[in-house]
């Protein structure tokens, strides 16, 4: 009936009065402090603030990307379509910066067609009732078979507004950041904000807590349905950006498998699939749980491939399950 | 009235589901300034007629209009801009969402587009105040108990600047108290020229604020009349569409035989049962035979105590002993095991699978309890189906329908068979008739009365004092989740002392226990 | 407590050689047999390795270098995953005074001085001696020849460089056709399902060049169910040379290899040392490599390592 | 009442019309392509053609897809299929290839026994950590996905292994009375599953878990049971689909085998119109799904679609049947007659329901 259950709230009321519902966001930023605790105290070279700064480095556009699939979890969707959609806007930019077009009209271009693919999968969505999972498995399909039709080897960038923006280093004291994470930090600030405070995202969390309820409360739900989609079409495009800064480069099989690390960190977040609850701090929480793990392995440097892939899954399960354990005891919770 | 014109106007509306005709030819009229009942039994078709107006649904035929100008809503969101404000029949509220959010949520105060947290809330605690309600409206709506949010729904509607509003059956999980407010604030509402269309099975309530009453029986309109030109007995009689003796029935069985009740090893037994921030310990038997009600106000814990019988809370201290023989009951299968049935109040989330049909929702518990390897063989389900079908008058009648397109009332009777065909023990009713027609409560409450005296022992609650008082031996006042006292229902218990228990009077000093 | 590697050399004190390496992935026994290489030839050069596998993505190869830069390793060796995009993080490291090898597939950097040399095979020369063979062996043949074209996973650069150079060399002989081409992305049963089709649609077949073993393996099966007699009735050409290939050329089921060693750990060592050391090395560094015929994989299977 | 469903057009409005539709219509348009496309001839004494290796590589979807679509059918999605297909293959193949003698039935039957213990142990990680724990199956079953791949590596020590084993290779090519053996297996599967949900009360306990969990639970169902033991099915199914395909190429590549065969079957599932937020479920359905996405597979091969429009070959058949099947999309192009039909949400549930007819 609720994403509480009814013994749990009378614990949460009478005993303490800790916001249970941001609890498993807490629970999620404590695992992730005592993982790069364990980091520091293994490597030395881990506790140099360049190390915190390059997991956001490297995984700016992996974050933008989550959050748009944020919007989309929240309202009980998903979508599948992001990773391609990184994909085919880095390769789109990268044909027409080759193609001598203008940065400034390229970036415009770039920036158009994720959204228009995202708005075309949510009227889809929802003037079809298709199931999202199908609807953004097909597009999917078709933004990475567009990448391959543009080109099928990756494409260098060389304009000097794109180098320029992958290469400037912004420096605080001896440590840098680049543009890209100055770039997703407003996208996660807009983000939050319109999650909210807009009504837009008060009426994600309405579809996401109960879509027929939402409907019948008179909430625009066809329309933010499709927004949602849009939304999460540009980010993966502003994402798409980012990654084209990141490599300079447009490649057809870049971002593959891209959704499924947005959704992990989406959901280590804190963030029900189900929808209606979560928050954009979980998913930043989330994108740097995984950062923070990939990190941890590289320095280790000592895994093979097989153990390398063994040793994520037992990390994430550890971290899922602790996560499960600590934050929230919810013995079920039925749907509808 | 009848010369002022009216502000909405329905004219032959129709509406066809896969072989249900829902709405035939309906004509319905609202002026200004009234509150207008409209009735019907189970499935005559009033909560469609209502979402045919709102635009949830499309109409086959017919025409509406609102204030002269012809209107085809195409959603509740047109609806509630051209001022059609509706509380629908179930809680439509997003249970993920504070209280405070979801009386404002499509029509926050702003400021420069930003949400106004505070505001919102403020406005909420006073918009609920109205209601007599005094919460945290910060708090998740999900964990709020179904009144309260029966009564966020209502102030939602309530708030919007309407013209027009539409109560389905919205005092049908209400105590009194609740009644009384939302009866005032009704009242007040219409003095202000409101038009208002109020969808109730009690009816003491149409007869204290209706002005107009249309009665509806199988998707067809019977009529409208002047409340007062319309007796109580001949309205029920237009509802169900021939002479009524069921009521009569009723009547003779006011008043329960104690001295029928098997004394001896009772069917169960609780012994200080509680659960920490829940239910506090509590004792309590029920013998072979025997109706114990359980009265209290909303929130007093009775369905909370009532799911430590059957186990679907855990409970973390005390005793529970079927037949003299203590037993630890872990779930919901070790209580079926022992021939203990629960039905629950909440028919959507903890009763109902919507996607399956009637057949199968009715023989699910019994399946369960074979265990799957053993299904029930096919002519047998669908014998019992049948029985029930009839016995409870459940409408349609086609087993195969899934469950979710029958009207609350029909999927009410459908959980009430689910348990019944288990043949259980002990039979756990919480809130069996809330949302079911008269005729169906009749037969409902008859079957309580016949089940008992084939030797069922029954735990029944009812937040309606007179029900509880019909079918009881005795009743159990629950407050603050605390059993405070159990009354034997002789010739001195009646409603008024019931209340003084409840209201925490005098009586609690002769009780026995607690306190 | 706090030391970088755990074990007995830090980074910063001894003279131990620190080698970070990253690796494509572990998508091929290619490529695992060249991981085993560059690990057994670390350990007997004496380099501590930091090894990191970057599951055949860019980005985490990129990070994988960062991280590299960040743990002050001596040297950086990395096969890249795509040719573009790598500008960035090299420049990075090249300011931080790290040299860096690349090993396997080549970068398309404009500025050359980001990486010291690249060492690794040439795939087009690989397509190009594969076609080179086939032009030989059928130069008396009069009538077309039907070549099917098994390619690797679509827009790899072995996939691009193989075809590129296979389809130069047989443009030397007007009758060789290329009548169908498909990606049958490097594995055994993707090699096998599009060979299954090819047959059905094409009655005569002639020659089918597969870019790596494995698909030539796969495709064997289809042609055995087929009712063909594989190296007879359908001549098959590969690249790779891993065993299981060789073997079937032994027996006489395939009729040319073009090798693509995956063995270059002693040669990356080499480099490592002589790079870390100062001394100048050629920018580019072909990986020893010959082509085997039926007869020459006879006498070469027993001594194969992989 | 319940007259309707046989009151409609029986035949265009079944559940399975268009799909079919779709799929006659794929395999016309490779006759039209290549004429002899239909052509099944014995060659060997077997059943040899275009439409014979379809459903044989099918077969190991159909396993796959049956598996999933229980998961499915109680609300979850096992997303570590493809993992598990490579686990078992490598398992069962690197027993077999350190046997000495690689045609001894006893030790293929040893080294599958093994291969399907070890699904069986992989299932029941799962199955806790969705129905006991309680995380969300999709991350649930993600750990698997990635950490299962890793398993497969280091049994098969990152090589392809290879065997040499006719009962093995039966499995994935080998034939009985012409017909592949693979198709065979599938098929006995599939009837297995059939009557084990359909003729006891299993399916429809798992209906009732994927529809609402806490009622069921309150109607006496373990649910958690039901869910553990789904994904254990799920599991199982898959190892003897990692077996077909492993032995379709007599080699286990543990890193190749069954890659995204996860997202193939998810298709396969819903086109059969299994709902993926749980509830009604179709087996006949996700049959036609997956033999569906297997021809349009072959089809690319078979009529040389360039790779690089494979996909959005794909893409757009796949975005065609889901549209034509959905029953929003017909009412707004076909069916224009019944314009002031719903609109909006409750289509949402009417929708379910015509689909659960
Ligand atoms: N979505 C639907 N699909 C098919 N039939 C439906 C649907 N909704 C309602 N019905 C049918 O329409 C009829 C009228 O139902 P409705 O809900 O209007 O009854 P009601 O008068 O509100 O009854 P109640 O007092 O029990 O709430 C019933 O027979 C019901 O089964
Ligand atoms: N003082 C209170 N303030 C807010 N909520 C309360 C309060 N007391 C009880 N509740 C809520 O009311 C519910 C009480 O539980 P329970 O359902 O057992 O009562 P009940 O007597 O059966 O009421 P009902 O008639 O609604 O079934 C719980 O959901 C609890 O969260
Ligand atoms: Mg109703
Ligand atoms: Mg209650």
């Amino acid at each position: 009936m609720s994403t509480t259950q009814l013994s749990e709230r009378l614990h949460g009321a009478t005993r303490w009065r800790l916001p249970r519902r941001q609890l498993p966001v807490l629970v999620s930023l404590g695992l992730l402090l005592v993982m790069y605790g364990i980091g520091v105290s293994q490597y030395r070279a881990f506790s140099n603030i360049q190390v915190i700064f390059n997991v956001f480095i490297d995984n700016g556009f992996l974050l933008v990307v989550a959050v748009g699939m944020t919007f989309v979890i929240l309202t009980g969707g998903i979508d599948l379509s992001v990773g391609s959609v990184v994909a085919m806007t880095a390769m789109v930019s990268a044909a027409l910066l080759r193609d001598g077009l203008p940065p400034a009209l390229v970036l415009l271009i770039a920036l158009l067609i994720g959204p228009t693919l995202g708005f075309v999968m949510g009227c889809v969505i929802h003037f079809f009732e298709i199931q999202p999972f199908i609807v953004t498995l097909a597009g999917m399909f078709f933004a990475r078979g567009l990448c391959t039709w543009i080109s099928s080897s990756s494409i260098p960038i060389t304009d000097g507004f794109w180098t320029s923006a992958a290469q400037e280093r912004i420096r605080i004291g001896d440590n840098f950041v680049t543009v890209s994470v100055l770039i997703t930090l407003v996208v996660v600030a807009v983000a939050a904000y319109t999650l909210a405070y807009t009504r837009l995202g008060r009426n994600v969390y309405a579809i996401g807590g109960n879509q027929q309820s939402a409907l019948l409360m008179g909430l625009p739900v066809g329309r933010t349905r499709i927004a949602v989609y849009t939304i999460s079409g540009l980010c993966s495009a502003i994402g798409g950006i980012l990654l084209s800064f990141y490599t300079l480069s447009g490649a057809p099989l870049i971002a593959v498998g891209m959704e499924l690390d947005a959704i992990a960190a989406v959901v280590i977040g804190g963030t029900l699939l189900i929808g209606g609850a979560g928050y954009v701090l979980g998913t930043v929480l989330g994108v740097l749980v995984l950062g923070v793990i990939q990190t941890l392995i590289t320095f280790d440097g000592t895994l093979n491939s097989w153990w390398t892939k063994i040793v994520i899954g037992g990390l994430l399960f550890a971290f899922i399950v602790l996560q499960r354990l600590l934050g929230f005891r919810k013995k079920s919770f039925s749907t509808r | 009235m009848s010369d002022t014109r009216p502000v909405l106007t329905m004219t032959a509306i129709s509406k066809f589901f896969p072989g249900v005709r829902a709405l035939d030819g309906v004509d319905f009229r609202l002026f200004p300034g009234e509150v207008h009942a409209l009735m019907g039994e189970n499935g005559a078709g009033k909560s469609t007629l209502i979402k045919v107006l709102t635009g949830v649904y499309g109409h086959d035929t017919g025409a509406i209009t609102l204030d002269g100008q012809p209107v085809s809503f195409s959603g509740p969101m047109e609806a509630t801009e051209a001022g059609v404000s509706t509380v629908y029949q179930e809680v439509n509220l997003c249970p993920n969402l504070s209280v405070a959010e979801n009386i404002f949520i499509g029509r926050q105060p702003r400021r420069l587009g930003a949400v106004r947290w505070r505001d919102m809330r403020r406005r909420a605690s006073a918009l609920l105040a109205r209601l007599n309600l005094d919460l945290d409206v910060g708090e998740l709506l999900g964990n709020q108990s179904l009144a309260v949010q029966q009564m966020v729904a209502i102030a939602r509607a309530v708030d919007v600047q309407a013209r027009v509003l539409i109560l389905d059956e919205p005092t049908s999980s209400l105590d009194a108290d609740e009644v009384k407010q939302l009866m005032r604030i009704m009242r007040q509402l219409r003095d202000e020229g409101i038009a208002i269309v109020f969808v109730t099975h009690f009816l003491d309530q149409v007869y204290e604020i209706a002005d107009r009453i249309t009665v509806l029986r199988n998707g067809r309109l019977v009529g409208e009349y002047p409340t007062a030109e319309l007796p109580q007995l001949a309205l029920v009689e237009k509802m169900i569409g021939k002479e009524l003796d069921a009521l009569e029935r009723l009547d003779e069985q006011a008043g329960r035989d104690l001295a029928a009740v098997e004394t001896g090893t009772p069917v169960v037994e609780a012994t200080d049962l509680g659960k920490a921030g829940s239910v506090e310990p509590f004792s309590l038997t029920i013998h072979r035979g025997e109706v114990v009600g359980m009265a209290g106000l909303l929130g007093s814990g009775r369905t909370e105590a009532a799911r430590l019988f059957f186990g679907a809370d855990r409970a973390d201290r005390g005793r529970l002993a079927v037949d003299g023989r203590p037993v630890s009951i872990r779930g919901p299968i070790a209580a079926i095991e022992r021939n203990i049935a629960f039905c629950s109040e909440n028919r959507r989330t903890e009763g109902l699978v919507g996607e399956l049909s009637v057949r199968e929702n009715i023989i699910l518990a019994l399946q369960a309890a074979r265990g799957w390897l053993r299904p029930v063989p096919r002519r047998r389900q669908d014998e019992l189906v049948q029985r029930y079908i009839e016995a409870l008058s459940i409408r349609p009648a086609d087993p195969e329908m899934p469950v979710r397109n029958l009207s609350g009332g029909n999927q009410q009777k459908v959980v009430l068979a689910r348990w019944l065909i288990t043949e259980p023990r002990l039979l756990i009713l919480d809130e069996p008739t809330r949302g079911i027609d008269i005729g169906a409560k009749a037969e409902i409450q008859r079957l309580v009365v016949q089940l008992s005296d084939g030797g069922m022992a029954v735990l029944f609650i009812s937040a309606e004092l007179e029900e509880v008082l019909r079918l009881s031996h005795k009743v159990a006042v629950m407050r603050d989740r605390q059993l405070v006292t159990e009354l034997a229902n002789d010739d001195s218990l009646d409603a008024d002392r019931i209340m003084r228990v409840i209201a925490g009077g005098a009586e609690q000093k002769d009780g026995t226990r607690h306190e | 407590a706090n030391s970088d590697t755990g074990g007995d050399a830090g980074t910063g004190g001894d003279d131990k050689l620190v080698l970070g390496f990253s690796q494509v992935g572990a998508e091929s026994g290619w490529r695992t047999a060249n991981t085993t290489s560059v690990k057994e030839a670390a350990a007997e050069a004496g380099i501590e390795l930091k090894f990191d596998d970057a599951q055949q993505k860019q980005e985490n190869q990129i990070k994988a270098i960062r991280n590299f830069i960040q743990q002050k390793v001596d040297v950086i060796a990395f096969s890249p995953v795509v040719e573009s995009g790598w500008d960035t993080v090299l420049k990075e490291a090249k300011d931080a005074g790290i040299p860096v090898i690349l090993t396997d597939r080549a970068v398309d950097s404009a500025d050359k001085s980001l990486y010291k040399t690249f060492l690794g095979s040439d795939f087009v020369k690989e397509g190009r001696l594969a076609g080179e063979w086939l032009v030989e062996e059928t130069k008396s043949a009069t009538g077309p020849v039907n070549i099917v074209e098994l390619q690797g996973t679509t827009g790899s650069a072995p996939a691009n460089d193989r075809k590129k150079g296979f389809g130069e060399a047989i443009a030397a002989n007007p009758n060789l056709k290329i009548i169908a081409s498909q990606s049958g992305d490097f594995t055994r049963a993707g090699g096998k399902a599009v060979m299954e089709q090819f047959l059905k649609a094409n009655p005569k077949i002639d020659v089918l060049f597969a870019h790596n073993d494995d698909m030539g393996l796969g495709a064997l099966e289809a042609i055995t169910a087929a009712g063909k007699v594989p190296g007879k009735d359908i001549k098959i050409i590969t690249v790779d040379a891993v065993k299981d290939g060789m073997q079937a050329l032994a027996d006489g089921k395939f009729n040319f290899i073009a090798e693509c060693s995956p063995l270059l750990g002693p040669q990356l060592m080499d480099l490592a040392k002589k790079v870390h050391a100062g001394e100048e090395v050629p920018p580019r560094i072909e990986t020893e490599e010959t082509t085997f015929t039926q007869q020459t994989a006879k006498e070469a299977l027993p001594t194969r390592k992989y | 009442m319940g007259s309707w469903r046989r009151g409609l057009p029986a035949v265009t409005g079944h559940r399975l019309f268009w799909p079919v539709v779709v799929l006659v219509l794929l395999l016309a348009a490779n006759v039209v392509y290549r004429p002899s496309f239909l052509a099944v001839e014995v060659k060997n004494g077997h059943l040899y053609g275009s439409l014979v290796d379809i459903v044989r590589l099918s077969a190991p979807l159909i396993l796959v897809a049956l598996g999933m679509t229980l998961v499915i059918a109680t609300g979850g999605i096992d997303l570590s299929v493809g993992s598990v297909v490579a686990v078992s293959g490598a398992m069962a193949c690197l027993h077999i290839s350190r046997q000495p003698d690689q045609n001894n039935l006893g030790g293929v039957l040893v080294a599958l026994a093994m291969a399907v213990g070890i699904a069986l142990l992989l299932g029941i990680w799962n199955g806790t950590l969705v129905a006991v724990i309680g995380i969300q199956p999709i991350i649930a079953t993600l750990i698997l996905m990635v950490a299962g791949r890793g398993l497969a590596q280091l049994i098969t020590s990152g090589q392809i292994i290879t065997v040499n084993s006719d009962p093995y290779r039966m499995i994935g090519v080998g034939h009985v009375l012409t017909l592949p053996f693979a198709i065979v297996l599938a098929l006995a599967v599939t009837l297995l599953v059939a009557v084990l949900t359909r003729r006891t009360a299993l399916g429809m306990i798992i209906e009732a878990v994927g529809g609402n969990s806490e009622a069921s639970r309150l109607a006496g169902i373990r649910a958690r049971r039901i869910k553990l033991l789904v994904y254990v099915v799920s599991a199982v199914c898959a190892a003897v689909a990692g077996f077909m395909m492993t032995a379709n190429v007599s080699s286990a590549d543990g890193n190749a085998a069954g890659l995204w065969v996860e997202l193939d079957a998810i298709l396969a599932v819903v086109i059969g119109g299994t709902s993926l937020a749980g509830g009604r479920f179709y087996l006949g359905g996700t049959v036609v799904g997956a033999l569906l996405i297997q021809t349009l597979t072959t089809s690319v091969y078979a009529m040389n679609i360039d790779p690089q429009t494979a996909l959005l070959f794909k893409a757009m058949v796949v975005i065609a049947v889901c549209l034509i099947q959905a029953p929003a999309f017909r009412a707004k192009f076909w069916r224009r007659r019944t314009s002031a039909g719903s609109p909006a949400a409750p289509a949402g549930e009417q929708r379910k329901e015509q689909v659960a007819a």
